[in-house]
């Protein structure tokens, strides 16, 4: 089945749930595809058996047997085990259960703060001190939409990119990253990873995911936030951990928080 | 044909059609004030720990007055159970007496709304002050030496409109810090101070109107609802003590069911307060 | 309508108190209080709405079908009323949203809820329950012209500066808001009075119909006696009288942080175009999409109950044999109104839930599927042993299963919150409620247009343009929607002004699907010219009904005279049996009308 | 003088105007129950509690003993019929679930979400 969908264009999976949550929209759509031939069967030939040409007097009572009740339970058993056996745990795993890290800089999750506004996404990392820096609303603006403080030491080493500027992952290994907003709600979708998460302003809500794949992937924003949302592109790379550490150290080094910024 | 059970109960219901009507509606009332409600304990909820204006999006305690507001409740119940004596009346078939109670129950509903709007105004003339060296007030402003009168909105004052129109300084009257957290106002034994901020030193200034923190912005606008609950369930029962009481002539029995009707209105908008009151006054 | 002179006549010497002069043209036909009128007056708004809205929705998918180049047919005219927005006939991407967010709102609140509810529940629910009027005229007359006028403020605002509401039709905050913020009467402001005012006037309807259906079903008429067509007015005027109210109150929460910039739903630290969005703070975003779609998704159902009764009504008849299984119909429609409110929250999986809040709505919202899949498959039963009739009405009937079937099935992936993190806010949303709300309710509402049509003028409709009206239109449908579908399995997002262009390449085969949905839209448009113009002709040409029950129906709507005069009955109906007495083994005819005594 | 007194009305149906004086007497006393309770809640409030939740306890629980008699007594709800008890019913759980769910989903959030503005200032 998620073969079909993918047939029809399903992006390719891409991150380490993707897999669970598409056999899931196969079986569910297996259900459906069931019982829609099951009874367009039916309906076509009752709607042929009993035109009034081919049976002028209609019976009064119809059908006597019980199968539709057998059916309806049936049905409501397959949605509980789809519930139960898929959807819960499916949900526990990819919303809830918060990857931690065992105290190696190189294998922890990968933490990050995506920060959507009209009409941009914007990433922000912490240096290699692990530390963020302090953001203040008064610092706040297009330019610098994390707000961050330029005179926060722990800032001077950050990795920001902002205004549409590509940001980069490690494959293979966990990203949370923190989806908020400045303005109007958005939502950080990345089709191919299975990922989906409404930016909301007032809220940092994690989100948790494991890229498997090398290449250059899409943010789709995909909650209506005003005249540019068709245009809220984002883009960001999942390349080899070695690639990363390069790239992260020419970012921090070329000047963190402060003073990329006008 | 004509419309059945206008003033007969239908026999299976056991009810006149009025009451259904009545009833359903007021179910939607109640779901009306639910949302309300429930939008006043989220924004609560969710509001920053500490209390206002200390911190400054905190919830206010006590920030309402106790006294004014304890009177008109009693002055709502009154006219609560002045309009089922009015119905009750009509059911012993005196008229009289019912108009008597009407007119009781008008003045209290009019006098609810009049202690209301006073109760508005006092908010609307008081005022949060920030300056930048971070100390807040809660006072009274005067703007070239002129204080705001009663009930003129185009008196009120912010910051914007400071700067707008160029005022140097201000003249604050602060109302006395309040004593330790959630009490009331400490009256007679505290002073008030005037103080002269320069409007360059001002961080904020707003009066308690609604879009100066959520707690005035749900308060008003439950209130200034019920508010317009009262007004019409007034309106309407000037009609029927006054001119609709014509019908009384010609058809006592509906007459009688449309006061009842009425007053179940009339209840309800008594019950929407009476949750209102300890929520927003006492809480 | 030639009994109405009579009744005018009857009414001119008559003895009630109200109608002790000649109503004039004012009195008959706009103010007036018969629910008939009121009846009609509401088909025909809503009809121009849904036309209208129809309209909007071409020049969106026009512009889809070509990004960025001046919209086809309809460009110039956009460009000559809206100018700016439409500089060359190009839409620009405000205009875009404030069409899509309009389409939405005129659609749901003034054309499918006034037609369904309004027009259909006030014309046939008192005939069908033998009620000389609702409980109360007057008020019934208030409510059509509150919506009238929430109608017209919600066009007005096409004109005001910064154009209309453009945030969607479930307005979010803070964009609805910031989207022009700082502008005292902009399009959402006008949008919101307008949607007071459409709440206020589906309120005073739902208690008026509410209590109509409890108090003045006639003799005889118990409750399991009513045809199912009331049942699902009765659950929906529940459905209308409880979950409006919030939003109702969200409206005007909403209007307080437009107006008065409040901050009910506005949180701290808002930075809108790098600069500090000068409010309070405090607010909670989320708290407008709870109570929104405590409404929202009740109001689903207000679609769609109104549009299954006519379906039953139409294939019982048309079957010629008692609908199957009734009762659990009647449970299945009660319990689809009690658990509808308790489900909201499946549209804000998103918005960051934790497993346990999401488990109970996604629990709910699959416990909610089973009733409709018990109606369903009662309808679908109901064909079995019947001798069917295919006129146009059966034919939109009965065409409804397997469009809400296709329409229900795809609102499960959606119901469960793992595949919804993939398929929210996508095209697969749209072709899901599209189906359940074009070919499906849509389908019933015309299904309802013409079956009571000759009950309403005394006239039929037209048969042959009726059939080629049903045919283009069920080809059409499926070819505008079906491909969204494949379009969301793609991850193509809604609402998107350029079509998808941005995310995808242009020789994507989702972007590709846009132009053949446009096409297919134009044949929609096309396939409603013979029903409009059927729909005006029948009026005056339409082939003179043989008798007042031209169908052999066994419901009390059709032993009124027809058109039914003022009061409905000459005598008060008496009822004996049960609503669907068709083909009773033993009957001389096949059909035993519900006053025929026994 | 009771010919058009006969009413349906659940309170007084087919009763005399003897009834309706005893209701009044019930009138009469729930009026002064709702004075005492206002006062009672006022003067709670003056008693400090130790606790928030106390005193919101307390102040709810009178709200709805006045509100029991209000909807009760004048309101007449203690003798009105079925179909009204159902409708109420329908609408209190409802009501109940507007509050309660809503509450209830701004504080089920994934792990570790904040909600606090993003900036420190
Ligand atoms: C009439 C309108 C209507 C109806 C009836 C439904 C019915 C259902 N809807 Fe739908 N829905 C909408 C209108 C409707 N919806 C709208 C307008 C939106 C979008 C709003 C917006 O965001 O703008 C939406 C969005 C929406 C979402 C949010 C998606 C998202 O934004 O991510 C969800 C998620 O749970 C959902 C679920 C369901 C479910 C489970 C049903 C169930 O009730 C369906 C039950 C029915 C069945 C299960 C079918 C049973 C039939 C058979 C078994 C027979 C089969 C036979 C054949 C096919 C021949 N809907
Ligand atoms: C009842 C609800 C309803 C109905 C019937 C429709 C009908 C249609 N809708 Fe709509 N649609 C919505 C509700 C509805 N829609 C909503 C809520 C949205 C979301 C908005 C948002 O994003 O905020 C939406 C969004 C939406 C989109 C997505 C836009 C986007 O995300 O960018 C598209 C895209 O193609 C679309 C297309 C159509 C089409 C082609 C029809 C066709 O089926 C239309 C067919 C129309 C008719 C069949 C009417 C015929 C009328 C007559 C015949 C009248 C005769 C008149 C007289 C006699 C005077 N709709
Ligand atoms: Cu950002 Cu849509
Ligand atoms: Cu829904």
């Amino acid at each position: 089945m998620t073969e079909i969908l993918q047939k029809l264009g399903m992006p390719a999976p891409a991150s380490s749930h993707a897999q669970g949550i598409d056999d899931f929209i196969g079986y569910i759509h297996l259900l459906m595809l069931a019982l829609f031939i099951g009874w367009m069967g039916y309906y076509v030939l009752a709607l042929f058996r009993f035109r009034k040409g081919a049976n002028p007097k209609a019976d009064y009572t119809g059908v006597k047997s019980s199968m539709s009740t057998y059916l309806e339970i049936g049905v409501a058993l397959i949605e509980a085990v789809l519930l139960v056996g898929f959807a819960i745990p499916l949900w526990a795993h990819a919303v809830d259960e918060m990857p931690v890290g065992k105290g190696d800089p190189k294998t922890d999750p990968i933490e990050l703060q995506i920060m959507g506004m009209q009409f941009k996404w914007n990433a922000h990392f912490a240096g290699p001190d692990g530390k963020m820096g302090r953001q203040i609303q008064t610092e706040a603006s297009q330019g610098n939409p994390f707000g961050i403080d330029a005179k926060d030491p722990a800032a001077k080493d950050d990795v920001v990119c902002v205004a549409g500027e590509p940001f980069k992952l490690p494959v293979n290994r966990e990203a949370i990253c923190r989806i908020s907003s400045m303005d109007v709600i958005h939502s950080f979708k990345v089709a191919a990873l299975r990922v989906g998460q409404d930016a909301i302003p007032g809220m940092s809500i994690p989100v948790h995911f494991k890229p498997t794949k090398i290449g250059k992937f899409v943010v789709t924003c995909a909650q209506l936030c005003g005249s540019g949302h068709s245009v809220m592109r984002g883009d960001f790379e999942v390349v080899s951990q070695e690639d990363f550490d390069k790239w992260f150290a020419e970012k921090s080094k070329a000047g963190g928080g402060g003073n990329s910024f006008e | 044909m004509e419309i059945p059970y206008t003033d007969k109960a239908r026999p299976d219901t056991g009810l006149y059609n009025a009451k259904v009507g009545i009833w359903l509606f007021l179910a939607s009332e109640i779901m009306l004030f639910g949302a309300l409600f429930s939008s006043y304990i989220l924004l609560r909820v969710q509001a920053p720990l500490g209390d206002w204006p200390a911190m400054r999006l905190g919830w206010p305690h006590g920030l309402l007055n106790i006294p004014i507001g304890t009177f008109n409740t009693a002055v709502l119940i009154t006219s609560s159970v002045t309009v089922v004596m009015a119905w009750a009346s009509l059911k012993m078939g005196k008229l009289a007496a019912f108009r008597r109670y009407m007119v009781v129950t008008l003045v209290c509903a009019f006098g609810f709304l009049g202690v209301k709007s006073y109760e508005y105004n006092e908010k609307f003339t008081h005022y949060e002050l920030r300056l930048k060296s971070g100390e807040v007030y809660t006072g009274h402003l005067a703007v070239n030496g002129k204080h705001p009168g009663f009930w003129s909105l185009s008196d009120i004052w912010n910051l914007d409109r400071l700067n707008k129109e160029k005022v140097a300084t201000v003249e604050f009257v602060a109302d006395p810090k309040k004593e330790s957290h959630g009490a009331k106002h400490a009256e007679a034994s505290h002073e008030h101070v005037t103080l002269k901020p320069k409007v360059a030193d001002i961080a904020h200034l707003d009066a308690f109107i609604p879009r100066n923190h959520p707690f005035f912005a749900i308060y008003f606008t439950i209130t200034a609802l019920h508010g317009l609950h009262v007004l019409g369930g007034a309106l309407v029962m000037g009609y029927f003590a006054f001119p609709g009481s014509r019908m009384w002539k010609t058809k006592p029995e509906q007459f009688t069911n449309r006061i009842e009707v009425v007053g179940l209105f009339w209840h309800f908008v008594d019950l929407v307060w009476i949750f209102l009151f300890p929520v927003v006054y006492l809480l | 309508m030639s009994t109405a002179t009579s009744t005018q006549h009857a009414s001119a010497h008559g003895h009630e108190a109200e109608h002790h002069h000649e109503p004039g043209f004012w009195q008959k036909y706009v103010f007036s209080t018969d629910h008939k009128v009121i009846g009609i007056q509401y088909g025909l708004t809503s009809l121009v709405f849904l036309l209208f809205g129809f309209l909007l929705m071409l020049c969106m998918r026009l512009q889809l079908a070509n990004p960025g180049k001046p919209v086809a047919i309809f460009g110039n005219l956009l460009e000559t009323i809206l100018g700016e927005g439409a500089k060359g006939g190009i839409m620009s991407a405000d205009l875009y949203n404030s069409f899509g967010a309009m389409h939405g709102t005129i659609m749901v609140f003034l054309g499918v809820v006034p037609l369904a509810f309004g027009a259909f529940g006030n014309y046939v629910t008192p005939l069908q329950i033998g009620a000389p009027d609702m409980a109360f005229p007057r008020l019934n007359m208030a409510s059509y012209h509150l919506f009238f006028w929430g109608g017209v403020l919600m066009l007005g605002s096409f004109f005001v500066p910064g154009g209309t509401a453009k945030s969607g039709w479930t307005s979010y905050s803070p964009l609805a808001t910031v989207a022009e913020f700082g502008r005292p009467f902009n399009g959402q402001t006008l949008w919101l009075i307008g949607m007071v005012l459409l709440i206020s006037s589906s309120l005073l309807g739902a208690v008026n119909f509410i209590t109509t259906i409890i108090q003045l079903r006639t003799k005889g008429m118990s409750w399991m006696r009513l045809p199912f067509f009331v049942w699902a007015q009765f659950v929906t005027g529940f459905l209308l009288l409880l979950a409006f109210p919030p939003l109702e109150a969200a409206g005007i929460l909403q209007l307080m942080d437009n107006l008065l910039h409040t901050s009910f739903f506005l949180p701290t630290g808002l930075v809108v175009g790098g600069e500090t969005l000068p409010v309070s703070g405090g607010g909670s975003p989320l708290l407008w999409q709870h109570l929104f779609w405590f409404l929202g998704h009740p109001e689903v159902y207000v679609l769609i109950l109104p549009a299954m009764g006519i379906v039953a009504e139409v294939i019982a008849n048309n079957t010629r044999k008692p609908l199957w299984g009734y009762k659990s119909m009647v449970y299945s429609v009660m319990s689809i109104g009690f658990l509808s409110f308790i489900v909201w929250a499946h549209h804000m999986y998103l918005t960051g839930m934790g497993t346990k809040v999401s488990t109970f709505f996604q629990t709910t919202t699959m416990m909610i599927s089973i009733p409709s899949v018990i109606i369903l498959t009662a309808l679908f039963i109901s064909l079995w042993g019947g001798s069917i009739r295919f006129n146009t009405p059966m034919l939109f009937a009965v065409s409804f299963l397997p469009m809400f079937g296709i329409g229900g099935l795809t609102g499960l992936p959606l119901g469960f919150n793992a595949s919804d993190i993939f398929l929210h806010d996508s095209y697969y949303v749209i072709g899901h409620f599209h189906y359940v709300v074009a070919p499906g309710t849509i389908f019933g509402l015309f299904a309802g247009i013409y079956y009571w049509f000759p009950k309403m003028t005394g006239r039929r409709m037209n048969e042959v343009l009726g059939q080629i009206h049903f045919w283009l239109s069920l080809v059409g449908m499926n070819l505008v929607f079906a491909p969204m579908f494949i379009q969301g399995i793609r991850g193509m997002s809604r609402r998107m002004a350029d079509g998808g262009t941005t995310y995808f390449g242009a020789d994507d085969i989702a972007i590709h699907l846009n132009k053949s949905i446009t096409h297919s839209a134009l044949l929609l448009a096309v396939a409603q010219i013979p029903f409009i113009i059927n729909l005006f002709l029948s009026i005056k040409s339409g082939r003179k009904v043989e008798g007042d029950n031209p169908w052999g129906a066994t419901t009390l709507d059709w032993a009124t005279p027809t058109p039914p005069p003022h009061g409905n009955f000459a005598t008060e109906p008496v009822v004996y049996r049960g609503p669907y007495e068709y083909s009773v083994p033993g009957a001389p005819a096949d059909f035993i009308p519900q006053d025929r005594k026994p | 003088m009771s010919d058009h007194s006969h009413s349906n009305s659940p309170a007084a149906a087919g009763h005399d105007d003897h009834d309706i004086a005893g209701h009044v007497r019930v009138y009469l006393g729930v009026f002064l129950a709702l004075l005492v309770g206002t006062v009672v809640t006022v003067g709670l409030y003056y008693v400090h509690f130790e606790s928030m939740a106390v005193t919101i306890t307390i102040a709810l629980f009178i709200a709805s003993i006045k509100a029991f008699l209000v909807a009760g007594y004048f309101m007449h709800l203690l003798s009105e019929k079925k179909m009204i008890y159902s409708m109420l019913a329908v609408t209190g759980v409802f009501f109940f679930a507007l509050g309660a769910l809503t509450l209830w989903s701004s504080n089920d959030m994934p792990r570790n979400t904040e909600m606090k503005a993003l900036y420190s200032r």
